[in-house]
């Protein structure tokens, strides 16, 4: 089978896995730490807003009998949401098609893991200006501050992998594509744009859906 | 001779433009090291300024706000540029060759390492021309925010260590794959010399510890500059946040620090005491043990703070628990003396010298670990000599023990033992003489990060004694200084394997070839030649095989260039960051495309 | 060297293209229960739990399959899962931490009230 | 080849123990000193006598464990030296001696547990009903004392009874500073946006002050953030306090009436208070008593017309990043040399 042979395992490794497969699961690890402590700040800092009651805030909220509605869109944001999980599943085909000897399908499923990703930054875009207009900034009080730093790095990262994966495309379009080592590349890629995508898994239900 | 052994490719071997576009570990060591021994010798000049002024009541030699910035600059110097690049050096000239491996895992990104963490150092050394730090190392809100430090020292303080800790990032990742997947066959992790065991966790441990740092730099620069309010507490924002998150990261930062000294340490004190290290397992794992420990004990640099008696509690009771894997490895070291013929040469002296020095410091350490006691010695000069017998008479008493043995391997020449051993004695009297005293000063009531103090409080005398000390210790690093430039200019004469030392790197030529290995050697024992010699096995022959080695590459320069200029856009003007992307993007896309073949 | 590489030959399985969009349909059916359990509001009391369970789910899945961690080396799900652990650990420290110690309501109470009545003892 | 190096090495250090030996004696002996006012292992308040216990035990295992390790170290170097004739024995290791060598810090550790944690409590009890409630608010680079209960409030130097307790509220309303009287009580800091607090019972009444200091980096002037501690007697301390609780005082000479005059119209009056007058800004420390002080500007200059002169006349030559701005015409400020030795005399008559 030409699986087989796309599959190689990493040559001259102790552990078998391959060097820069092992250096993007750490880096991983490393990120882990990274969106922890952004969202540890975020958690310190979540019900100041409702105690010092400046808003806007994140959800409806009642203040001295006062209903204070969530800036929060839900709607919206799940439908993000849901643009940014099938990212995800175009991104396993991609992987699929490298290391399965599909170039066809595996360029494809990157163009439309790239186009999927915009539309989540246009989300995103579109929600940062909203709020700007009704009132939240960065320094308007502790929940913007922690909502934009949260999530614009969220988009950052995002923007990056956009950015990783249209490299991609654009170096499979050469003549001789990928080369040998297509599985690899487009698998290491991969890994990352899921992280990105786990990422939000746990940002969505924490900021948006708990009150 | 190198070419002998293989149909090697051959790159430039001199001149300044190989040296900008090495990709080879070993000199990648050496820019290391020359570089962060020229910082150790300015954050040294820092504390004789500092040791000047507190000579006498009431000195008048510093005015307060260059003081202030001299002691910041002074330990972010030695902790980030001096003590920590030093640990990088040894690890990057000796990692591949302890592990009987011709590169590490990524050649250009160690490369790429090295030239970020020179732009991060020149970002943040370049701060005397504007405005230095002079917040503290640890630079506690909200002293270091917009309202009352609006200078551009915090600012520099926020990019240069943001950039300092990419670098030690990339570096990290890259020496745990190495570690992990490039080790030489039958070099199992239980046959890992120490030294190399050491670098394994530091790597885990900066992996895991810098993005804490980094989220709280760049909350620092986004509260100072962009008009957020995480550390003000007249909008709700709170200054604890700040010292948690620093101290997140501090104190695995500690243990950065010290487990390089510490694996050097067991390296040497076997090859001198001719026989094996006593319980290499137990050194291991409480070598994983204090790195384990180390990430739930941060809270005792806040034991001050108001932290409630719970916390407080069971962030003491962790500390000291470090005690005890630190323990362990105390004992082995004097368990691997036991018994041995110790040949007091400079190398072994500076390690049983580590010993000794780190002990007190350690000692001190679990003293304050207690929150009543500390709530006496915090932000006194008893935290100050504690820091510095674990980082002068720790770090850097094990680093200058591993240049003294690491030497020939990397120079071909020996250092001058007389020299050597006058410097010994020199720094091991000057230490003492610095630091011990600040333990009795701390303890009268002398706070730290104070530029002057009264006559009548008592402390004159030691002070003037310490400062004495501070001048001795400098004799001794001049004496280096001078020993290193003599040994340089001499003949390399240096064999193979001067010390008789069992591990691989003494396997190869001194200086190593630049593919460090005519025929990657077999490990059969954990000290390999050792094992070899007593069992009469001679090396492998060559085969005459093709050596790839990655041809050297300007891109991990121009990609560092990017991203310093980058970095600077916050503290200059908008147009460098888009020019440093330019040219970081630019210099991706090359070395993509680079071919490594 | 040949025998340190061999069992790698062994990982790299993987699911089905249709195991694959069938774990994508699930995942969404998820998010649509996170959605839906958020609106009603019977579920207030039990609303946190339930997120959390779900969230932890659908991570696991991504990781386990999209990112094929099942079928790999252990190694790399020990470090990776260590690294999470770690990070789980120090965020609830701090939230602990602040919201023990100095959460907006004890900070009120503790504090900007004048200290005439006797404070309680500062038993976190 | 290397061996007769080093031995000569050997022999020059040698040469040299002995020199050092009596250099270390010289030192010593010089270096007896007596007079040792913020020394931490001098008990006079309650907070430092309790956290003695746990303090002590700990030096003593620190000394033990010192002894030890030193002991081990020096005599396995001496011992063990290569010599002629002898061979290294070659061993790996000993479970046994691993064991003994977990156990003991284990046990030293918690001996020393035991006694931190009764301190912890113990810092953690109620505060008692007669207590002096005090809220101790940090500024860069001075502290100010509120009594809140007697109403009065004062700059720098606080007086207190003894054997009572006295419980402070810590505050600060800019950086970080801590709150330190070593002899009295170990410190704690004043965060701005938290309340901290502390407690302790002075010990005794005693003339001199007790020497208190700010511990946590702040700033420019931070190692000129000083502050004093005067313990009473009960019957003086309600004196003190009384004094205290009155109006300023009324100018006794010409001099000083004419810089009452000065005081009132200048700048000082949107930063100070005196109790009485139409001086009421809070920007810097409480005047109303200032005369009594014995010292100023945080304990920095003993209190004098010539000290205050100085002060008002450029207090950042005394102290470095000041927050007051300078009052001499010749620095910038508005007034002269001869009125400010009229507020200075003013200033030294609020008794
Ligand atoms: C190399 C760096 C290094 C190392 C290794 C350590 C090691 C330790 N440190 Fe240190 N520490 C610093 C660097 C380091 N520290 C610095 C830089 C600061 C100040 C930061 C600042 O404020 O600027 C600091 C501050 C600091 C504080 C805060 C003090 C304060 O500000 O109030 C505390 C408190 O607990 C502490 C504790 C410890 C402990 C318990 C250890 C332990 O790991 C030590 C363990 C070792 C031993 C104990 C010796 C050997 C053991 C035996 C011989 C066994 C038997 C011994 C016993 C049972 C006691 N350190
Ligand atoms: C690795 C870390 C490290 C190292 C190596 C050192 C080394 C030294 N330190 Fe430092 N220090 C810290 C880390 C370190 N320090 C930290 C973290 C702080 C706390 C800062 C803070 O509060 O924020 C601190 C603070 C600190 C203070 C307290 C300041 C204060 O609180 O007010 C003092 C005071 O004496 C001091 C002194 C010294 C001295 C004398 C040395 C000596 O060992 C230095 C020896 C080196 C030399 C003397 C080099 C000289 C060589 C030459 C001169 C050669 C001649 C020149 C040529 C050939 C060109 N240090
Ligand atoms: C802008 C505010 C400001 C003005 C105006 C000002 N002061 Fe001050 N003053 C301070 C501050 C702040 C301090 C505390 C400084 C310190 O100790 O670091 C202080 C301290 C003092 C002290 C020392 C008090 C003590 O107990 O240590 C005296 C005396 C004093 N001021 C007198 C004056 C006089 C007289 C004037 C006017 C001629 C004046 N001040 C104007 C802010 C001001
Ligand atoms: Cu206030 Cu230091
Ligand atoms: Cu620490």
């Amino acid at each position: 089978m030409a699986q087989a042979v796309a599959h190689a395992p990493a040559h001259g490794t102790n552990t078998g896995i391959e060097n820069r497969k092992l250096l993007m699961w750490l880096f991983l690890g490393s990120e882990c730490l990274f969106f922890g402590s952004l969202i540890a700040t975020y958690m310190v800092f979540k019900f100041d807003v409702i105690a010092r009651g400046v808003g806007p805030f994140p959800h409806d909220v009642m203040i001295n009998g006062v209903l204070h509605h969530g800036i929060l869109d839900i709607p919206t944001t799940s439908a993000s949401t849901f643009v940014l999980l099938m990212s995800s599943l175009t991104m396993v085909f991609a992987v699929y098609g490298a290391q399965h000897a599909r170039p066809t399908l595996m360029k494809l499923s990157l163009l439309a893991t790239i186009v999927l990703g915009l539309v989540f930054l246009g989300f995103q875009v579109y929600e940062f200006v909203t709020f700007v207009h009704e009132g939240l900034t960065l320094s308007t009080n502790l929940f913007g501050a922690t909502f934009f730093l949260l999530t614009g790095f969220h988009g950052t990262h995002v923007g990056v992998g956009v950015l990783y994966l249209i490299s991609m495309l654009a170096a499979s379009m050469r003549r001789n594509g990928l080369g040998a080592d297509a599985g690899a590349h487009v698998e290491i890629a991969g890994l990352y744009w899921h992280f990105v995508d786990i990422v939000w898994i746990v940002i969505f239900p924490l900021l948006y859906l708990m009150p | 001779m190198a070419t002998a052994a293989g149909t090697l490719a051959h790159h430039a071997e001199s001149g300044v433009w190989s040296w900008l576009t090495t990709v080879d570990h070993k000199r990648i060591g050496v820019l290391y090291g020359i570089t962060a021994f020229s910082f150790f010798i300015w954050g040294g000049v820092q504390a004789l300024l500092i040791r000047t002024q507190l000579a006498v009541p009431n000195g008048e030699v510093i005015p307060a706000t260059l003081y202030n910035q001299l002691f910041t600059m002074h330990a972010l110097t030695m902790i980030f540029l001096a003590v920590m690049p030093l640990g990088a050096s040894f690890s990057n000239f000796l990692t591949p060759l302890m592990i009987g491996a011709r590169d590490v895992a990524f050649p250009r990104l160690n490369a790429l390492s090295f030239w970020v963490f020179a732009g991060g150092a020149v970002i943040l050394t370049s701060s005397f021309f504007f405005e230095a730090p002079g917040a503290g190392w640890f630079n506690y809100v909200p002293l270091a925010g917009r309202t009352y430090s609006p200078g551009q020292g915090i600012d520099f303080y926020v990019i240069g260590l943001t950039v300092l800790g990419l670098s030690s990032l990339m570096a990290a990742l890259n020496f745990a794959v190495t570690i992990m997947n490039m080790r030489a066959p039958g070099m199992t992790m239980m046959r890992l010399p120490v030294f190399i065991w050491m670098v394994l966790i530091i790597s885990f441990l900066l992996i895991l510890a810098l993005p804490p740092l980094t989220v709280a730099l760049i909350e620092l620069l986004f509260d100072r500059n962009y008009g957020t309010n995480f550390f003000n507490p007249a909008e709700g924002g709170d200054p604890i946040l700040w010292q948690h998150l620093f101290w997140i990261f501090g104190h695995p930062e500690v243990y950065v620090l010290i487990l390089p000294a510490m694996g050097i340490v067991s390296e040497v004190l076997p090859v001198f005491s001719r026989k094996p290290l006593f319980g290499y397992s137990a050194i291991v794992f409480a070598g994983m043990a204090i790195a384990f420990l180390g990430w739930a004990v941060w809270s005792h640099h806040m034991f001050t703070t108001g932290m409630g008696a719970v916390p407080r509690t069971i962030f003491a009771a962790n500390t000291m628990l470090i005690a005890v894997p630190t323990g362990v490895k105390i004992f082995n070291w004097l368990g691997t003396m036991y018994g041995g013929s110790l040949r007091f040469n400079t190398a072994m002296s500076f390690s049983v010298a580590f010993i000794a020095l780190f002990t007190i410091g350690g000692i001190s350490g679990v003293m304050h670990a207690s929150p009543p006691v500390d709530t006496q010695q915090q932000d006194t000069y008893f935290i100050i000599a504690h820091l510095h017998y674990v980082l002068v008479g720790g770090a850097v008493t094990g680093i200058f023990s591993g240049i003294f043995y690491w030497f020939p391997k990397m120079t071909g020449r020996l250092l001058d033992e007389r020299l050597g051993m006058t410097q010994f004695w020199l720094w091991f009297i000057g230490v003492n003489m610095t630091f011990f005293p600040m333990h009795y000063l701390g303890l009268v009531g002398m706070p730290r990060r104070i530029y002057t103090y009264d006559n009548d409080l008592g402390w004159g005398f030691w002070n003037m004694f310490e400062t004495v000390g501070a001048f001795v210790i400098a004799a001794s690093v001049l004496l280096f200084v001078i020993n290193f430039f003599r040994t340089m200019q001499q003949e390399p004469t240096a064999s193979d394997n001067p010390w008789d030392a069992p591990t691989l790197e003494w396997a190869t030529s001194s200086p190593p070839p630049e593919h460090d290995f005519d025929v990657i050697p077999v490990v059969r024992a954990r000290d390999p030649l050792w094992y070899n010699r007593d069992h009469n096995i001679q090396a492998e022959q060559p085969t005459g095989e093709h050596i790839h080695l990655p041809p050297p590459s300007y891109y991990p320069l121009l990609l560092a260039v990017g991203v310093s200029v980058l970095a600077v856009g916050p503290i200059s003007h908008i147009a460098f960051t888009a020019l440093g992307a330019v040219i970081a993007v630019y210099g991706i896309w090359g070395w993509a495309l680079e071919p490594t073949e | 060297m040949a025998h340190q590489t061999q069992h790698a030959a062994v990982a790299q399985h993987g699911l089905t293209p249709r195991q694959y969009i069938m774990l994508g349909v699930a995942l969404t059916v998820i998010t649509v229960i996170e959605l839906a359990a958020s609106y009603i509001p019977a579920l207030t009391p039990v609303l946190v739990p339930i997120l959390l369970a779900l969230t932890a789910i659908k991570f696991a899945a991504v990781v386990g399959y999209f990112m094929h961690l099942r079928f790999e080396d252990g190694l790399l799900a020990k470090v990776f899962t260590s690294s999470l652990i770690l990070a789980i650990l120090i965020l609830v420290a701090l939230a602990a931490l602040f919201w023990g110690d100095y959460a907006p309501g004890v900070r009120a109470a503790r504090g900007d009230a004048p200290a005439s009545a006797p404070a309680a003892p500062k038993a976190h | 080849m290397d061996d007769t190096r080093w031995a000569r090495a050997r022999a020059q250090t040698q040469r040299f123990l002995p020199v050092m030996a009596l250099a270390v004696v010289a030192v010593l002996a010089a270096a007896c000193e007596t007079n040792l006012p913020q020394s931490t292992t001098v008990i006079e308040g309650s907070h430092n006598a309790t956290l003695w216990v746990p303090y002590r035990m700990v030096f003593i295992l620190a000394a033990i464990v010192f002894v030890a390790v030193m002991a081990l170290t020096v005599i396995f170097s001496i011992t063990y030296r290569e010599r002629p004739g002898r061979t290294a024995r070659q061993f790996h290791g000993n479970t046994r001696l691993e064991i003994v060598w977990t156990l003991i810090p284990i046990i030293i550790v918690t001996l020393i547990s035991v006694p931190t944690v009764n301190a912890i409590v113990a810092e953690a009890q109620p505060i008692a009903a007669n207590a002096l409630r005090v809220d101790a608010i940090g500024h860069q680079w001075w502290f100010e004392f509120v009594y809140l209960d007697e109403k009065v409030t004062t700059a720098n130097e606080l007086h207190i009874p003894e054997g009572r307790e006295v419980a402070f509220n810590l505050k600060s309303v800019d950086v970080i500073h801590s709150f330190w009287v070593p002899q009295l009580a170990g410190k704690t800091d004043m965060v701005p946006g938290h309340v901290n607090d502390i407690k302790f019972t002075a010990l005794r009444a005693r003339p001199e002050p007790y020497l208190g200091q700010c511990a946590e980096f702040c700033g420019t002037s931070h190692a000129n953030m000083r502050f004093r501690v005067f313990v009473h007697t009960e019957a003086d301390f309600a004196a003190w306090l009384k004094s205290a609780a009155a109006n300023g005082a009324n100018p006794a000479s010409a001099l000083e009436k004419q810089g009452q005059e000065i005081f009132m119209r200048s700048a000082c009056i949107g930063c100070h208070t005196v109790q009485g007058s139409a001086a009421a800004g809070k920007v810097g420390p409480d005047l109303t008593h200032v005369g009594s002080r014995t010292t100023i500007g945080s304990g920095i200059l003993v209190n004098t017309p010539e000290t205050l002169e100085k002060w008002i006349a450029n207090s950042a030559d005394v102290k470095p990043g000041s927050k007051m701005p300078p009052m001499a015409k010749s620095d910038g400020g508005a007034l002269s040399k001869e009125e400010i030795t009229a507020v200075a005399a003013y200033l030294s008559g609020l008794k």
